[in-house]
């Protein structure tokens, strides 16, 4: 490959834009024998709490035609203090960087986890969940107002230097004022997008096919969604914008660079392509050939006008 | 246990068995030589990502470096499975889940399955020692709608259970299983191993806790990742502790572990 | 077929389920060459607004992989006025029942509207489109705060005796404040949902598909997340949901039956298939047929607990 | 005008008349009989909703009870039509949009046409009374890749223009225009009908506007509904009073009517 996949973000320099949705990783040892890890730039793990949560009652996970999953995992986690007792030791913080994943209920239930989480060596920074639409509190309602967002990132980066991404919803009717909100409060760089909320029936039994009726939406159908709220974010706000919701291939990743996007998150798809990283640069390093790209950060927000 | 790995198995051969259920042997040698009973495999079904998902099923008997993955047309996916031909390539991650660890002293085992609900137990029946007493129950529709060929059905000792009565005992799994146990001589110590629908696994857990015979059971539940990640794959514990993740717990449970009663089990 | 169709619906009775989604079917005329209008219970018009809206720049419609449509019409009509002098007669009101779709940036422009045509005869009602994502101002804004849902839905009450239905948009966090906003200050029945916000980009010619960048996405992909907001609608407040998202064939109407729904709105389908409603109704007496059901009404709500 | 109607045309005939670009005869005996140049159908190009929408395409000469559309293959809705064989049906809805209205008075009509944009043409050349002077330019990449077959290109009285030389004048199709237009006599009063790229187009109008040549052209923009119903297919009027719809008020418009230099054409 001859494309210089390097992209630096607010004071990390990471060797390609891919990442790992929050949830679709684990806590990144369980690929550890199926993949290499080098294409990844950084892994996010899977989102922790300060009490264990069990999950939501199964079933979980169903998918919809047209290539979208839905999933009502619940936040399932062991809790900060069995992560760190038991599952710190495993991250591969040897093989690429790593983002830890947090949510809470309230302000101080963020705090709590990422102080406890600050004890740990080797971890490049966190993403704060302010968006998981399968829990009844916290996430998705915190997310959705600026001011809430704004308390939580501004007490988050109190406690840390590390680099800190801040997760939304896309279930608001405007862009602006949440990311300025978290990007005026310290946030590093926005995630943008968590998933919609989504819900189907099997109609011969008339049952939900999930455990909690309705679920998180992810796939294929997300990434006209995503794109949208990235080119949004990217707009309001100057740092840069992490793009998580359907990205399978290498043209998704040129459209979400266009877009604005300096991290491109990969999360249901490693579930049907665990391989998808390594092709997914191969098919951008192919886009860059054919378009005289040198840099895939010329792309950032290279969007042209209609 | 071994990590998963990754294999692009080739397709040698794909027979519709009985109407809407199939038979693909596959050559996958490295998964072949590692994979133990009741382990499964995580398969892609679509080279796109319509349906998005893997499928997992069960490895079935192997031979040499081909295995057998056997499966009932349920969707999209088994459907697009099962359109595949001779030479065609499949995407397989396995072999996932722990193999079933049949506990020490017990006799017979006792395998009842019902309809597709055999394969993880046909590979026990290859892999487990030849002296040991065994019981290999499989219930079916009828007749007409037998998950393996004639010659494996013959090969194996099986006691049929059908619905319509076409075949062997007529009535279902769980009364056949009854009626082995009360043969048995009151020194045995039967211990089952069940795969198949969840009315006959519920029915089962019932009998088997009444008189007081260890059960063990290979649980079908809709998956993402398939080793561990994602937490979608999850059974109650009986516990009142959370959850066992199927695939990474699993796929056999004790079926005093899980709540299998309540348990959404499709 | 031998189901009976018929709903009642905030004392209106409705011979089926089956209405046009607003902007889908124009003012009612432009299929009357092509289609029977018996399968529908009523159709809802293009928004109209106090003055003429030219529309967007083009291109305004374009297709995302997996079944889905975006597009940035930016609700072009030509005025309250205009339509009175010019289009009104062509309102097929002897076909069907028919619902004027209303637009306003304000509460003063949705009430000006609605007095001006309640001069029309033969009209059912309205639809408040408080949830439009292609404008800049009123509509997604105004639908996202459930004051200025109350303020419209109390105003146009106080001058209008007929029916209205008031839509709104997917992109809120919570749906029961906006919903009970609607209800409790005289909407007749909820519209779930308008469009979410989404875009596409053309990687080779770096420029987005529609000339307003984004859009609104429509189709196949928006009907796990229509099926969620009718579900949290309908347990949020008592009045009738019009499902909106994603209708296709007979089998995506029990599901939105099941979840709550009592009118169907089809939308993008009636681009790609026109003859939709005759197929929908024939798909779903099919399935009343082999699940014993003699009339739709009694599978409104009917989803089984998982 | 004629309202829409609604067919199910049967395939007779599938062609690739040069690489990727297709002629599908079609029996249609309702929409044949109707149909009048400039007139185009919208055709349901997947029995499913992937992809969505129809796809507007002109109808081409018309023979008896059959049809023609001639397409490129662009993407997969036109792949998909592509596949169509003879004995398959084609869910059509036209007559779409006004039927070219030549105004009286001017001679010769000259009929510019790019690629596939002869398609509309060829029905009008057909349609326009014999005596009626004309001249048709037809300008293509190379003399491989001609939108007609070699015998229609025979029966018309064609002019070509190609990019590499290989069929005709050397050139693109506006230059040609412009030797033709400089050879007339002065009594001439030309009128030009043009339907391809939108490159093309503006160097067209262009032209006529310096020369004050009165000009038609035929858009092509995405649409939905393709009836009028939903605003999909706007082309912004150059009187600023905002749009034209090109389903309903075009495809065909005199080109001081419209923003060309501006419009968005795919
Ligand atoms: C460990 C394990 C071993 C299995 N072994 C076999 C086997 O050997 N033979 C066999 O026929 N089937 C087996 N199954 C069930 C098999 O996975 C499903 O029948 C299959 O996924 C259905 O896919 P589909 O696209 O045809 O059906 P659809 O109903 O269209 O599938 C929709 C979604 O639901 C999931 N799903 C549907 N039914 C099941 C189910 N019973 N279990 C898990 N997920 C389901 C699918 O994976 C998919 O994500 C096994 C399941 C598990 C978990
Ligand atoms: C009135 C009219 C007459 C036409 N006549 C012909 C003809 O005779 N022969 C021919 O080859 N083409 C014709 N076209 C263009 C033809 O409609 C497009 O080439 C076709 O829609 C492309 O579809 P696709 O799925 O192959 O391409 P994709 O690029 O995959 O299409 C994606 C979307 O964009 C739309 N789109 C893409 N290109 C165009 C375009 N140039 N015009 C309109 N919509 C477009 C499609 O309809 C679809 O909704 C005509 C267009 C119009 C409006
Ligand atoms: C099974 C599953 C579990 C998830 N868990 C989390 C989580 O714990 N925290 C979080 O922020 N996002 C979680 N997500 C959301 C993903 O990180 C991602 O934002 C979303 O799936 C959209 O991207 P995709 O379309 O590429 O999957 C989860 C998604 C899935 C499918
Ligand atoms: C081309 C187009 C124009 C639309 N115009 C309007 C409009 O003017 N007012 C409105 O309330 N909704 C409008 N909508 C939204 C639809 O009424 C409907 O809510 C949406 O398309 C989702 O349904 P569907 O997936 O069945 O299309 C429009 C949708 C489309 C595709
Ligand atoms: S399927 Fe992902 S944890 Fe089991
Ligand atoms: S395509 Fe719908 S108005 Fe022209």
């Amino acid at each position: 490959m001859t494309t210089d996949f390097n992209v630096a973000m607010s004071g990390l320099n990471f060797r390609t834009p891919l990442l790992t949705g929050s949830g679709t990783f684990g806590y990144g040892d369980e690929f550890l024998s199926l993949i290499d890890y080098a294409p990844f730039g950084g892994i996010v793990t899977k989102s922790l709490s300060v009490r264990p949560r069990p999950g939501n009652p199964p079933p979980r996970i169903c998918e919809t035609p047209g290539g979208g999953v839905i999933n009502s995992i619940g936040l399932a986690n062991p809790g900060v203090e069995a992560f760190l007792a038991e599952k710190a030791g495993i991250l591969p913080v040897k093989e690429t960087k790593v983002f830890l994943s947090i949510f809470g209920e309230t302000v101080e239930e963020f705090v709590t986890v990422m102080s406890r989480l600050e004890t740990l060596e080797g971890i490049s920074g966190y993403e704060l969940n302010l968006s998981c639409p399968n829990v009844k509190q916290g996430g998705i309602s915190i997310g959705g107002d600026s001011s809430a967002i704004a308390e939580t990132v501004r007490e988050c980066r109190n406690i840390t230097d590390k680099f800190i991404a801040v997760k939304l919803t896309p279930h608001h009717t405007q862009v602006a004022p949440l990311a300025e909100a978290a990007a005026k409060n310290g946030a590093s760089a926005l995630t943008m997008i968590n998933t919609l909320v989504g819900m189907m029936i099997d109609v011969e039994t008339r049952m939900p096919l999930l455990g909690t009726v309705t679920g998180g939406y992810s796939g294929l159908p997300l990434k006209p969604v995503a794109l949208a709220k990235v080119w949004q974010a990217s707009k309001a706000v100057d740092i840069p914008i992490w793009a998580s919701g359907g990205i399978v291939n290498g043209l998704d990743c040129i459209e979400f660079l266009l877009a604005g996007a300096t991290g491109l998150q990969l999360g249901s798809v490693l579930f049907a392509d665990p391989y998808s990283p390594g092709r997914i640069l191969e098919e951008m390093d192919d886009y860059c050939r054919r378009h005289g790209v040198k840099s895939v950060e010329e792309l950032i927000g290279a969007l042209e006008k209609p | 246990m071994i990590p998963p790995i990754a294999e692009i198995g080739l397709v040698r051969e794909s027979i519709e068995i009985s109407p809407n259920l199939w038979d693909i042997s596959i050559e996958a040698p490295r998964l072949a030589s590692v994979t133990r009973a009741g382990q499964f495999a995580h398969v892609r079904v679509s080279a796109g990502f319509d349906p998005f998902l893997r499928r997992p099923l069960s490895i079935g008997p192997i031979a040499g470096d081909v295995l057998r993955l056997i499966f009932h047309i349920r969707g999209e996916g088994t459907r697009l499975l099962a359109a595949k031909r001779s030479g065609d390539t499949i995407d397989l991650i396995g072999p996932l889940g722990h193999p079933i660890n049949v506990p020490k002293g017990h006799n017979p085992i006792i395998f009842l399955t019902g309809g597709i609900g055999v394969v993880p137990l046909q590979i026990l029946d290859d892999q487990m020692p030849k002296e040991r007493e065994r019981v290999f129950i499989l219930g079916v529709r009828s007749a007409f709608t037998i998950p393996l060929s004639l010659s494996e059905a013959m090969q194996r000792n099986i006691l049929w259970a059908s619905d319509d009565g076409s075949l062997g005992y007529h009535g279902n799994t769980v009364q056949l299983l009854k009626n082995v146990v009360d043969g048995l001589s009151a020194d045995k110590k039967p211990l089952v191993i069940a795969c198949g629908p969840a009315g006959m696994l519920r029915g089962m857990k019932k009998f088997c806790i009444e008189r007081n015979i260890p059960s063990l059971v290979s649980l079908e539940v809709p998956m993402g990742c398939g080793v561990g990640a994602c937490q979608s794959c999850a059974v109650p514990r009986s516990d009142g502790k959370g959850y066992y993740l199927v695939c990474k717990d699993g796929p056999v449970f004790d079926c005093l572990d899980i709540l299998l009663e309540t348990a959404s089990l499709p």
